[in-house]
């Protein structure tokens, strides 16, 4: 298979875009610019005519494992199969082509959307007031410190709330968004099966405490036990709690945040909504507050002007062709004068696309369908504990919730295989490796999350495959894997001495 | 459930082996009382059908650039997207795929973004790039911030109102809470006068954002202004247009230490604002400080070249609360579409389309021009977007009409800049053809009461 | 040009390699009196952006199932596509391989169509199916002529005027130089008379064809017609609509030998006529007789079971002139996305879709003929399609009103029944809602003088 | 890799589409239906969801190679890159939504395309009358065959006119066309170089003749020698000559068919003009033909009404939405009403989504491109015969047209190898294989066309692979393939007792 870089397939001449003759009367380039603002020459951008591109990527992609084409277990990820509808409707030219600073009257269609997925948003996390628009979850959870900083402000309390908790075996980027919103953080500890050491929470728990920030369910898959007295001691010293909502894929409908003692959570639709991982992005990270917190949102949010006829709600009875009729006065607005609200975290309005393929999908599954998905997520996840358990210890326990975290350290104490030698090893057979090494609290941690986009048969050939493995000679894994274009980078050497593009010839 | 594989057959027999009575029983950890007792208040599914359906009717209700000819500009444009950004885009090996973090699994996605970061790095001029952040607005943001960082006991940033105004609001936001002041210079000429930038900056400058070309479509002098940045020992943040880059002199040409810039306009369509692909470019001084995943080329256990995700040391999810940043996604989709239409366009075909929207640009400033009621209200050079001032002060009326007579003329720039309030902002980009523009004219100047001035 | 490689220096190489001056040596072996010495009366090359543009001002000439609501049937109908068929009918490596001759490089497309001929028998409830032919009507044709090779000396085949017209045509053209004859059989009823037929038939008749959900959407009699060609030796030929198989009985359960049907239905959009799907399947004792491309099951040569096209000897490129048929391309891709069309439905999916033609035609019919004006043209029960006769005899007038109306209404018959030129037939699929419904009723009803006969 | 059957993949209730629920007064099937026509159950198709479908047929088609994916140097099929533009223009909603009976004013766009097809076919050929409607290249052949029938009982001459010519290295559909439109075929010898045996042709043409049937360039890639003399032959024995217009990729604005002396042709624009193959199919087999058998082409044509406004070719001057506005009275409409048309071959009017490809095709090159495509494809094929020859002969000698059959008989003889054990060999170094053993007049033939869109060093890799693998142990080659997921397929088995379908359980 072709490796070669794209600046090797050049050419000086070869080209693929043509574009047309300037048809408009045409001067010297050097006529209408400043002599200083203008390069002698274009950038040297590879020359590589169009069917050597296409070729190039598409081969390169069959070295990507994908949901699409494999079984991809990876704990803490979500990675639920990308419905194929949600693509054509982020395509549709209505949607695609849409400028972001449009007046409101020429995009209702895509007002209502964006207002409805507030409204589901909220209704989903029972928090009652919603923004779209930071672009990932850490970017959402950088927003809802920035909303809670100013709620602070605004009650006179800065200088006093400077502490945000979080668990240690949280996401690393918690810390990482509390410490850019101007927040210290202090890292509580947790048991063995995942859950807050509420000795060591109410150690650490004062009058500074801004934001207790926790996922829920926690990292090792895990119902927080204690969730409603953290919530209540947080509050009772004044405190806010944040929902990382990473885990939303285990209780659609069944329990909500709000109800549990949040004050603030971000999603993942890329996660929770089945919007598609795109090798590293695009996600989305829209947040969820209390009424409390609403002034401080992000601006600009979608807000109804006044009754509207239109239901939107995409009954039958409906023509497929005329829509109702569009109203003189625009049913949707953008409001951006919100004295409280923190601001902007980034251009625009938000990833409209990514909240686009969410909608289809809240739609596609409605109220009965979103608990499906978390009752099948939990379902094959504790189908997949029950079945591992026997292979690798599982130290929280017989259940889970959407995932679970078994420990390679047995197996590394009597064999001398990692949870990294396992992690490769599947490669071989066509899964991707589950989550490792995450959360630090479990030794060896081996991170499984199915999904309930996958079969009985998958999840039964995937548990036969770990257990053939953990019998397969230590050597053979040490090395592992052996199908794939290669095989145990060097990642130290790349961080020693980082070759970071392509040196021009 | 066109999605879920357990039928109640598979349910029962995976219950058996869980050794639960139910699925219910699963969720006994979470306590009755928190749990939610009711549906939730959605509405009902729709099938595939019916969805389809319901979004056919939701976009009629928009008017958007295939209903509309789109003038509009101002950080997002209507640019051309080659069929081939949509083939590889939508390719499911690269779409359903994950970070790359498992690099013997992801191959292609790592030696994609190695590329992209190449292909970044031939457009800035500048040493490194890293493989994208969310947009050009949080691009600017972090920049500003890792100026700030290099920069020590340096707390100040300054930026020319001709810095794109989401921009800076941005950087506002990013600002309230730390130590750092964001100093705006007002730039009644359009662009910033590097004499106003000298008298302003000192000794706790940690940078200066120049926007080139800027936000209203004007070329800055960005030697000059770099040049005074440079002896108040401030770095200089470029925020480019990529698609200038094909005539323009590049960022590190005139002294930029990080560029960054909105790069949806390389093969990704306008899509209401996001998402966007935030590109970053920087010196090698600043790598270590720079956001964002980076790509790095190295050789396997059996010496071969390959590439992984290198430098995890500055991210959040090693060092937490010491990161350089909380950035975790990045837009490694829209770095590949960005890939594919740089590699399809190659030097000739970039320098083509921004000679085009120069050229075309500048047709539709005379025309409109010719115009008593007309005029530009800068006199710099304008790229692909230009500022017109309507004699009659009624930007909303006209731009109102222009929309019933098929025309997203422009972008009415009071809300941002109270003294343009009888201003507005056209972009031209290389898809609009003469007889667009002639139409727009014709269109915007029907209902002009005086003549046009050479008559 | 963009997908050509050869620079002026590589073509030099290539010369020199060659040992030729030009390029144009090359073509000395062409008598210069032959070749060309213009260039061709072709309009200039466009680029993507122009040709995309062109493309976008042509089809805003059109009409279509996007702009008006589409009641068209007679072979070709507005089902729904769901994204799947997309996904797959573009992935790269079906719609640019060729076709499966070289096994060890085709096993996706081999498989694929293995599955797909499975498919088709569990449709047609047949033993066989090929991979594919190109539409319905030269399906037909072609299952005209298997069953006169394998009716030895009987030379005629008898069709009924239900029978699609364009489908008549067409064995009529295929018969036009050989020693066949077709017999047209009237259906003064919308439906085949098994007596008329029990008349016609004798022992030179090879094959009786029959649609079933007849032209007009009408149920034939299909096990009376079936029993009369077998009392006469003769071979049933059922032309099916795939999608009436999830309520209708299928093609062997009535004695049907041959069966064939336009495909396009399953997972491909009307697109103008064509590229369609022609579907032929038939009993074991006739498959060396069918043409078309067949894949089979076997080993490989570490006895892996894996896939080939065989029976090739059937075929033209072994064969020559004994060959079975000309036929050589396929239409695998669109065998493909039938497969996938298939695959998604499964049998309820199929049933439920097959429900909602039937409920939607039978609401249409009941709604429309309350007005006195309309009534139904026939007594038989009707699937998805139904024929409507106007008592003012202005079914022209009717449709051009429809269309400014926002409605594809019907398909004038007069065309090719000019007794039935004061009828028009309405096909209704499970995408139209009733409020499409409805609104066609009023519609046509609308300009009505005469009362609806119930008030 | 899986290589499950779809139906294996099957569990009773599973599914992937939901319908919506019935919106108009629903009645039983059984009240609305005669009884003896209801199924009792619908088929037997496999129940399986959405993510299970996408990842099965995904998976196999990885096992496919493809010219997206691969070199794909097949002889005779013109594998040249497929343009992704005109697949974006096939999917266009105004074109892929039409149903083919709409009256001719709601789809002026549409017959535009094939108007203006119907004009660039016959100016490429040089024969004035088109008919775009037969489905594939051999229903093409058909269908003028057809017409030349046609046209001898229209002039008396249906008893005399009886035979076909054709060469003996023709494609194998040229003689089946024959048979099926009612002639007798007779096959003319060719000589080495694939240049007509002049000697037996005059022995074979007589008065009997109806059509002489040729591929030119012919089957080994070269152009007849003898072309004007057989043409002039032939029509001096009142026939008419068809040129098989399979490669005309080698002469595009070279020479064309109507000038050389063809009657007939037929195109086939999935080759010419980058259809893709889909497997294959579909194709399209316009058909050409002068103007005297204009009248006998199949029905419907397009014909322009009136002198029309609208001139469609696109030029950068039209606005970009607007387009020139739809006149009152049609510029084009279907001719049905032809009383000499031999009726039609298939059902509406022809494969549109290829021509409308086609037509994208030829609008991107212009004159000068096609012209170019021409050169390059015959420059590529010139190229690779100088580096091959060297390996293996070339029988016809130095020179090609745009493809070339060397031959692998002295490989064979000298160490055991044959044609197809090379073939199979190449596939192991991601080539597809050559085309072998056609044309049956060069022992061990090895038919190679690299097409025009592949670049020099492509050419010089597998040259390069061809010389290393003719130097490799014969016993790798009778083994080869080694790398693909099967290799060496019992054909014999599979014909002589065929499995064609899949058991239902």
């Amino acid at each position: 298979r072709d490796t070669q870089l794209l600046f090797d397939l050049s050419k000086p001449g070869r080209r693929a875009a043509r574009l047309p003759a300037c048809d408009v009367p045409e001067a010297a380039i050097e006529d209408l610019l400043p002599a200083g603002a203008v390069a002698a020459a274009p950038p040297a951008l590879p020359e590589v005519p169009e069917p050597q591109i296409i070729r190039h990527y598409l081969n390169l992609s069959t070295l990507n494992m994908s949901v699409d084409t494999h079984f991809y277990p990876l704990g803490s990820c979500t990675m639920k199969y990308n419905p194929k509808r949600n693509e054509r409707a982020a395509a549709m030219p209505g949607f695609a082509d849409l400028h972001p600073l449009q007046p409101a009257e020429t995009i209702q269609g895509m007002l209502h959307v964006l207002y409805e997925m507030q409204q589901y948003l909220s209704e989903i996390s029972g928090l009652p007031a919603c923004s779209l628009q930071p672009a990932a979850g850490a970017h959402g959870e950088y927003a809802a410190l920035l909303v809670a900083a100013a709620y602070f402000r605004d009650i006179g309390q800065t200088a006093q709330r400077v502490k945000v908790l979080a668990p240690d075996n949280s996401h690393g980027t918690n810390p990482a968004s509390a410490v850019m919103a101007g927040f210290n953080t202090v890292t509580v500890k947790t048991r063995s099966n995942g859950g807050v050491d509420m000795e060591d929470f109410y150690k650490k728990l004062d009058d500074n405490i801004a934001v207790f920030m926790i996922t829920n369910p926690n990292t090792v898959g895990i119902f927080e036990p204690n969730m409603r007295e953290i919530a209540d001691a947080v509050h009772a010293k004044g405190g806010l709690v944040y929902l990382d909502g990473a885990n939303m894929n285990a209780i659609l409908g069944v329990t909500r945040p709000g109800d549990f003692g949040a004050d603030m959570q971000h999603y993942n639709p890329h996660k929770t909504f089945s919007g598609p991982h795109g090798g590293g992005g695009p996600g989305a990270g829209p947040i969820c507050v209390t009424e409390v917190l609403a002034k401080y949102l992000p601006s600009p949010i979608v807000v109804k002007v006044e009754g509207s006829g239109f239901s939107g709600q995409g009954s039958g009875n409906a023509s497929t062709l005329n829509p109702e009729p569009r109203t003189p006065n625009p049913q949707y607005a953008l409001a951006y004068d919100r004295p409280h609200s923190i601001g902007r975290v980034r251009s625009f309005f938000g990833n409209v696309g990514v909240l686009l393929r969410a909608y289809c999908y809240i739609r596609t599954h409605g109220p009965d369908g979103l608990r499906r998905v978390s009752e099948n997520a939990v379902l094959n996840a504790n189908y997949l504990l029950s079945k591992v358990k026997h292979i690798l210890p599982v130290p929280q326990g017989d259940r889970c919730m959407h995932e679970f975290v078994a420990s390679g350290s047995k197996l590394k104490a009597e064999r001398g295989v990692a949870a990294m030698d396992l992690a490769k090893r599947l490669l071989d057979f066509g899964y991707h490796a589950p989550t490792v090494y995450f959360p630090l609290t479990v030794p060896e941690a081996i991170m499984v999350e199915p999904t309930e986009t996958e079969s009985k048969e998958t999840l039964d050939a995937f548990a036969e495959t770990l257990f053939r493995i953990t019998g397969e000679d230590p050597e053979l894994l040490h090395e592992a894997p052996h199908s794939t274009a290669i095989s145990r980078p060097d990642e130290v050497a790349a961080a020693r001495n980082p070759m970071l593009c392509c040196r021009v010839d | 459930m066109p999605y879920h594989y357990n039928t109640p057959e598979d349910q029962a027999e995976m219950l058996a082996s869980i050794g639960a009575a139910s699925i219910d029983e699963l969720f006994a950890p979470i306590p009755d009382a928190l749990q939610l007792k009711r549906p939730l208040n959605l509405p009902p599914a729709l099938s595939e059908m019916e969805l389809d359906q319901h979004l056919r009717q939701l976009t009629a209700l928009n008017d958007y650039a295939g209903t509309k000819v789109c003038f509009l500009g101002g950080g997002s444009y209507d640019h051309f997207v080659p069929s081939v950004c949509d083939v590889i885009g939508s390719r499911s090996e690269f779409y359903t795929s994950y970070t790359p973090y498992q690099a013997e699994a992801s191959q292609g996605n790592l030696q994609v973004m190695f590329e992209y970061q190449s292909l970044i790095t031939r457009l800035t001029g500048l040493d490194v790039a890293n493989s994208s952040l969310y947009d050009g607005a949080s691009a600017a943001a972090e920049a500003v911030l890792m100026a700030l960082h290099a920069g020590g006991s340096r707390n100040k940033v300054i930026a020319p109102s001709t810095l794109h105004p989401e921009y800076r609001q941005t950087i506002a936001t990013y600002f309230e809470n730390i130590d750092a002041e964001l100093v705006t210079l007002d730039c009644p000429a359009g662009v910033l006068d590097a004499d106003a930038l000298a008298a302003a900056i000192d000794d706790k400058t940690a940078a200066v954002i120049l926007q080139q070309p800027n936000f209203f479509g004007c070329i800055e002098d960005a030697d000059r202004i770099a040049a005074v940045a440079k002896g108040a020992g401030a770095l200089l943040i470029s925020v480019f247009d990529p698609i200038s880059l094909g005539i323009l002199k590049r960022p590190a040409d005139y002294g930029a230490s990080i560029a960054v810039a909105e790069g949806h306009t390389l093969g990704t369509p306008m899509s209401y604002g996001g998402p966007y692909l935030g590109i970053m470019s920087c010196d090698n001084s600043l790598v270590r400080r720079m956001p964002g995943r980076i790509v790095g080329e190295t050789t396997d256990r059996r010496g071969k070249k390959c590439y992984v995700l290198t430098m995890q040391t500055r991210e959040q999810h090693i060092r937490r609360d010491k990161a350089t940043s909380n950035v975790c996604t990045n837009q490694a989709l829209f770095a590949v579409r960005a890939s594919v239409y740089l590699a399809q366009a190659g030097p000739q075909g970039l320098k083509e389309t921004a000679n085009l929207c120069l050229q075309k640009t500048r047709y539709l400033a005379e025309q409109l021009c010719q115009n008593e009621r007309f005029s530009q209200a800068f006199d710099a050079p304008t790229f692909k977007e230009v500022v017109i001032r309507d004699a009659e002060n009624n930007v909303d009326g006209l731009l109102r009409e222009a929309i019933d007579a098929g025309y997203l003329a422009g972008l009415p720039l009071g809300r941002w800049y109270p003294e343009l309030s009888d201003c507005f902002l056209v972009a031209v980009t290389e898809k609009r053809t003469k007889a667009d523009i002639d139409g727009l004219v014709k269109s915007l100047t029907a209902k002009s009461v005086r003549q046009p001035a050479h008559v």
